[in-house]
């Protein structure tokens, strides 16, 4: 078995009266494609939001290669080379396509320009930018029109893009493809693989069975903050992973060998 | 890329062609409007609430608001002259250290805003209470006079044709040019609108939100300062009652140049655009013999015209 | 196009006394055929609109400027517009380098309500309220430190921008020469010592204000309220018992000699020179003994200067 | 619902508990701060600011800002008393009919905020100086007397044990329940919320935005009107020097009362604590007998702890 | 046939130098549940928005019930009965879910105190806010949290819920599905079959080929701001809708009965 990227001991994160997140493990391990799974209000978000730095667990611990980390804000989770593309999308809509891609990330001009002035290289990022939305196959007329004037599947595709484009260590994908047509769709499921391919664990949370079932190495099953199961979806078919999903099955009636 | 798309977009131009239009209409007019030399005189007056403009832009872009600007910069004006006439400070230690106070306002407010998330409204609102009590403390409410020439040098001015540029425009204008670039060509510029346009968008992305707010604050108070030296070296003098009304105008300035009281969208040139039109409007008014009250009558009618045309333009290019 | 334009700068637009002002110069321009450009600042203190002002009305082509300065920020402009063969008047309030100045003692002015309040008041131990302008104000500075000299209290001298205390200074505030903002600090002084029987006020509608507030607490009888400017509606108040005596000064004249200084420098090229107190006359209700005072009469005449 | 759900949640205490704070401080270092008489005197200095916040907060709810409120209101004052005292209108229609003129106001913000969709803080930029401009040259800048005494009656008082209350203050609070009741149960008053939180989806469920944005500058400009009646009641004059400051008291008074700048967010009963709290500080600075110059200082900090405070006990609910 | 209850002629919409409509046709027959399918971008969008009166359109007609009608405004398509759930989902973050449900559809109380002090019905709001969202069968602590608090399909639910309890004559849903669990996107479709049966037309947007087939009475497939063709779902197979939708198909060369 290959060893662990990530794991997560007894997370818990409330809001309020809300409990999110009720004491949830979880594992991530080198070099796979992992689903995560629920109900809606399961607290799928809520988990990688943690797992990112955008919120601080009230519990729990995380460890990123076997050693304790502690994330208090996204930047933390960045420096260790994990990006994640957030369910809400996390664009700024007066800027530029090119310039949410590179967000954070931006490229200085090579010699005096950009190491004394410290000039942004527009040109490069915007070759960059028309090259990865090539990628996805995303029909975008201009890369300087603001995010703003895009399609809803446009802007998911923007968001994605730029996860998998500077991960250095783990991607954190929140439903990416739920606002892609077929053929866009299809477009993310081929640069996950990519992604998975330069040996990087991708984590995946998707309401989208066939795309789960079509990809994914591991799912993890999430159900009232907790992790319900994890299950082996070459071994499982889609109607019990449905089943264990929505409470309908006790995954301990599974068979050893469904689980992972 | 076409020339279309290398031409700032309309909403962007608005300004300029309010300007455009009140300078007509003055010229028109008056006899002594359109002369080299009352440019370069209106270019002086309003040199003084264009450097604070700029810093005031910085801080509506994150979606904030100074209201502190122009007491901090009276402040400023007030220690750098008492430093130098009463301590005998040399005048460049003594600029200094009045840039050094301003700055720390913008830091107090900056940590404010960002240590304990207060509206930036309340913060700058006590913070100018605050520091208009300082400058009244500390100079007596004298204004201080024997401030040496040396402080005085961006008030001079020197020939181009037959108009006097002051060199504090000329200090203004590069100030604007620099702060354009760095809004437009440098990631931190650049963060500065993405923090505007959407706070927690930019602070998942792994920006320090906290730091680029903070940072805006500082520069802020760093442009004060700059004016504070400005404002000595047009007046000659400390004056402890200066900074009262600049924050109203700042405001007016970059709001009228087109940059959203919500953040994120605006450009700094537009902002010194804003500052001009309200220099012509009062110049051109005086020069026409309009009496005073009814000076506040039109100007307050031009203010609204003046971006109801940049508006109405805007709706016809759809 | 022939005859000489002149130009006038108030403090702000707002205060009658500026409003009188303005008036006396715009009929003595139209008498002596002049023409009356006119500007001021927003607020009390904004040298910066004053300074533009005197930059454009330059450009504008006047050739002599009467001012009331809002603060020595103004001199260099001043300085500027000299250089350029413009004469440059101070009215009411003094700054270095003006040609000439027609004004009026703020701090005399200040000391005649105070002997006549120490002289009204007699023995009683003093509780005094004083209603300031707001912080910094030269002429605010001045009459208070002048009504705390003339009523005895040790008080900073004329060249002083501090607001001086003593105990017999109960109580102090600001009102921005704003009846309503009067009329707060009145029932705020009221209710931190309801025993005053002195008040100082800044101007009439700042008396008219604390008036109003001793006269809802009932305590309206037995108060001397002291003021400046000897305006018309002060005047009519001082006739009314509002006021007890108020110190008169002469807007109306000093702008009258200004416009004729202007002119008669356009037309003989003599500029006008040193300082002309357009003098302060007490008025009070009730004269008290030892202290010199004309009655409302005299007051209603005279009020705000006109001949 | 238990009891818990039924409290307002916290961030709506603040402003309470910065006034509570407030007053133990004064009640402990002053002698006759804690009577009450002093209170009902302190509601009476704010009941003219407490009004105009009203319309203020109304406007700042749906994400604009009114730079015009204290001039409007003061020129209101000025018609009404001109009206009576001049022309011996009878006071009943007098009152209206300044009150028809503070309406107009509102309404014509409200048409350019709407119809030329310009900014509220230009619109009302310029609003504010032809009110100011109106005000001076009809009333020739003096302050009419002679307001018949009918005029007047919201000025009067009755006792409550030792404390005399003003009507006018009595009509404030009514005032206030009147707003906080629409604004909270009815469905025009939640349009208002719903508009400042988000315009576009607000005008995409079929919500006439404009027409809400209207209604509330137009309902604004009657607020004004009837501040315009009660600071006529309160200093007995008609006083065009009156109304400079007010629109700072009363946005002061709205953010202080923890209401949203960006609209959308906010309780109208906190506008009523924020009033109170600057009244309160004014009071109790005086009873303490800081001079001015350190009123201005101490209220800087003041403000800027009042809301700390406040910031830091959510923190800490957390 | 039954009769064509939404027609548009001719639509074109251009923002700036984008066209994104670019003269398309679209018609709606009483009863019947319609599916809009097409690439990201490909103008679905901004073809209900016209319809709805979100935006109007620069050029074509739209006839209701074989009348000509002009929409300006959103509210004069709700005067007509027709209710729209916006992709980028129309709701006021900080106001609650049984606010935003009875978005400017509010009860009022019966009586005096709903006639002449215009009361709000606050308590009936939040029964059928708990009942509609029950039918959804998405789990809601409160009707009285503000909608921010929500996750992304619970979200969704609250804009899916408003539109189709208030339409009286056409209901048209923008990918209502796309953040949904498999649980609660089957309970939508379950609610769509219910409004079909009430008698209303419904158009549908989504990029999710198997609810489309489940559901769809007719698909209109929307490619670069034109209609490509109208499919009859029960005669075509997914992957060839799916070739048309993405242009690898000619739709003259399918078999007439294809059509619809
Ligand atoms: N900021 C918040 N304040 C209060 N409650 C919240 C907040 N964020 C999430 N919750 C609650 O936490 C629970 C889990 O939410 P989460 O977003 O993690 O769900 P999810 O599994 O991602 O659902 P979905 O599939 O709909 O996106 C939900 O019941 C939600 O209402
Ligand atoms: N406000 C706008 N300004 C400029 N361009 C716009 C605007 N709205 C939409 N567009 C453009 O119009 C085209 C069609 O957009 P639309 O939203 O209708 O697509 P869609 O079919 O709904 O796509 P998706 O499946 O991604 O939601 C896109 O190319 C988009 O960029
Ligand atoms: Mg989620
Ligand atoms: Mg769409």
């Amino acid at each position: 078995m290959s060893k662990l990227v990530m794991q997560a001991k007894g997370l818990v994160k409330r809001y309020g009266q809300v409990t999110a997140l009720d004491g949830v493990d979880f594992e991530l391990r080198a070099g796979e494609i992992l689903a995560v799974i629920g109900d809606n209000g399961a607290g799928k978000s809520s988990l990688i939001k943690a797992l990112s730095g955008a919120t601080v667990p009230d519990g729990g611990e995380i460890l990123l290669d076997g050693k304790r980390v502690q994330f208090r804000n996204p930047m933390d989770a960045r420096r260790e080379g994990i990006e994640c593309c957030y369910q809400d999308l996390a664009v700024a809509p007066a800027m530029t396509i090119a310039e949410n891609l590179f967000l954070g990330r931006e490229l200085r001009r090579p010699g005096f320009a950009g190491t004394v002035l410290r000039q942004l290289d527009k040109k490069k990022m915007l070759e960059t930018a028309i090259e990865r939305m090539a990628d996805l196959k995303v029909g975008i007329r201009s890369m300087t029109q603001a995010v703003e004037t895009l399609s809803g599947g446009q802007r998911q595709c923007v968001a994605v893009a730029r996860a998998a484009a500077f991960a250095r260590h783990v991607v954190i994908l929140d439903e990416p493809t739920a606002a892609l047509g077929v053929k866009e769709g299809n477009m993310v499921l081929e640069l996950i693989r990519r992604v998975r391919d330069k040996g990087l664990p991708v984590i995946l949370i998707s309401h989208n069975m066939p795309h789960v079932f079509e990809i994914a190495d591991r799912i993890h099953v999430a159900r009232l903050g907790k992790r319900a199961a994890v299950l082996n979806p070459k071994k499982i078919s889609m109607s019990d992973t449905v089943a264990v999903m929505t409470g309908a099955l006790d995954p301990a009636k599974l068979p050893a060998e469904c689980l992972a | 890329m076409s020339l279309k798309e290398k031409l700032p977009p309309l909403s962007q131009l608005g300004p300029f062609i309010a300007l455009a239009v009140a300078c007509v209409v003055f010229g028109v007019t008056t006899d002594n409007f359109f002369t080299a030399a009352n440019f370069a005189l209106i270019l002086q007056q309003v040199m003084v609430v264009g450097v604070i403009a700029i810093g005031q832009t910085l801080i509506i872009l994150t979606a904030g608001i100074d209201l502190s600007c122009g007491m901090v910069m009276a402040l400023g004006s007030i220690i750098m002259t008492k430093f130098a006439a009463d301590f005998g400070l040399p005048p460049s230690l003594a600029i200094l250290c009045g840039i050094a106070v301003t700055t720390l306002f913008g830091l107090v407010n900056g940590l404010l805003v960002t240590r304990i998330k207060l509206p930036p409204f309340i913060v700058t609102l006590g913070t100018f209470n605050i520091a208009f009590a300082i400058t009244q403390l500390y100079s007596s409410a004298q204004t201080v006079t024997n401030v040496p020439e040396s402080m005085l040098w961006l008030g001079n001015t020197f020939s181009v044709g037959e108009s006097q540029i002051a060199y504090g425009v000329v200090l203004m204008v590069a100030l604007y040019l620099a702060a354009w670039y760095w809004l437009r060509d440098t990631a931190s510029g650049r963060h500065v609108y993405a923090v505007g346009n959407n706070p927690e968008a930019t602070r998942l992305v792994g920006i320090p939100t906290d730091r680029v707010l903070l940072s805006v604050y500082v520069l802020a108070g760093l442009f004060y300062g700059i004016a504070s030296l400005l404002t000595v070296a047009r007046t000659g003098v400390g004056d402890p009652n200066g900074g009262q009304t600049e924050n109203l105008d700042a405001i007016t300035a970059v709001v009228l140049g087109g940059t959203s009281l919500f953040g994120g969208r605006g450009v700094i040139l537009g902002t010194l655009a804003g500052a001009i039109v309200v220099g012509v409007l009062r110049n051109g008014l005086t020069l026409m013999g309009v009496s005073s009250v009814y000076q506040v009558l039109i100007t307050g009618i031009l203010v609204i015209l003046a971006v109801a045309v940049d508006q109405l333009s805007r709706k016809g290019a759809r | 196009a022939g005859e000489p334009v002149i130009g006038l700068i108030t403090k702000t637009e707002t205060n009658p006394f500026f409003v009188k002002m303005k008036e006396g110069a715009q009929a003595e321009a139209k008498k002596l055929g002049a023409k009356l450009m006119t500007a001021s600042g927003k607020k009390d203190g904004d040298t910066a609109a004053q300074i533009t002002a005197i930059e454009n009305m330059v450009t504008a082509g006047a050739k002599t400027i009467l001012i009331t300065s809002s603060g020595d920020a103004i001199i260099p402009a001043v300085k500027k517009a000299q250089a350029k063969g413009v004469q440059v008047i101070a009215l009411d309030s003094p700054f270095e380098g003006a040609d000439a100045l027609f004004a009026t003692d703020n701090y005399k002015a200040g000391v005649l309500i105070g002997q006549y309040a120490k002289a009204a008041l007699g023995n009683k131990p003093a509780k005094i309220a004083m209603l300031d302008l707001f912080p910094g104000h030269p002429v605010g500075a001045q009459r208070h430190n002048g009504f705390m000299t003339g009523f005895g209290l040790k008080a900073n001298d004329a060249k002083s921008n501090e607001l001086s205390s003593t105990p017999e200074t109960v109580c102090a505030a600001d009102t921005d020469g704003n009846q309503a903002k009067g009329q707060t600090a009145m029932e705020n002084c009221l209710q931190k010592d309801p025993n005053i029987n002195v008040v100082y006020t800044i101007n009439e509608p700042a008396a008219a204000g604390a008036y109003n507030a001793l006269k809802k607490a009932g305590k309206e009888k037995g108060v001397i309220i002291v003021s400046v400017d000897g305006g018309c509606a002060g005047v009519a108040d001082v006739g009314k018992g509002v006021i007890a005596a108020t110190s008169q000064q002469y807007p109306l004249k000093m702008a009258a000699m200004g416009v004729a200084a202007g002119v008669e420098y356009a037309k003989g090229g003599k500029k006008a020179s040193g300082y002309v107190d357009t003098g302060v006359t007490l008025i009070a209700g009730k004269a008290v003994p030892g202290v010199d005072s004309k009655d409302v009469k005299t007051g209603t005449d005279l009020c705000w200067g006109t001949k």
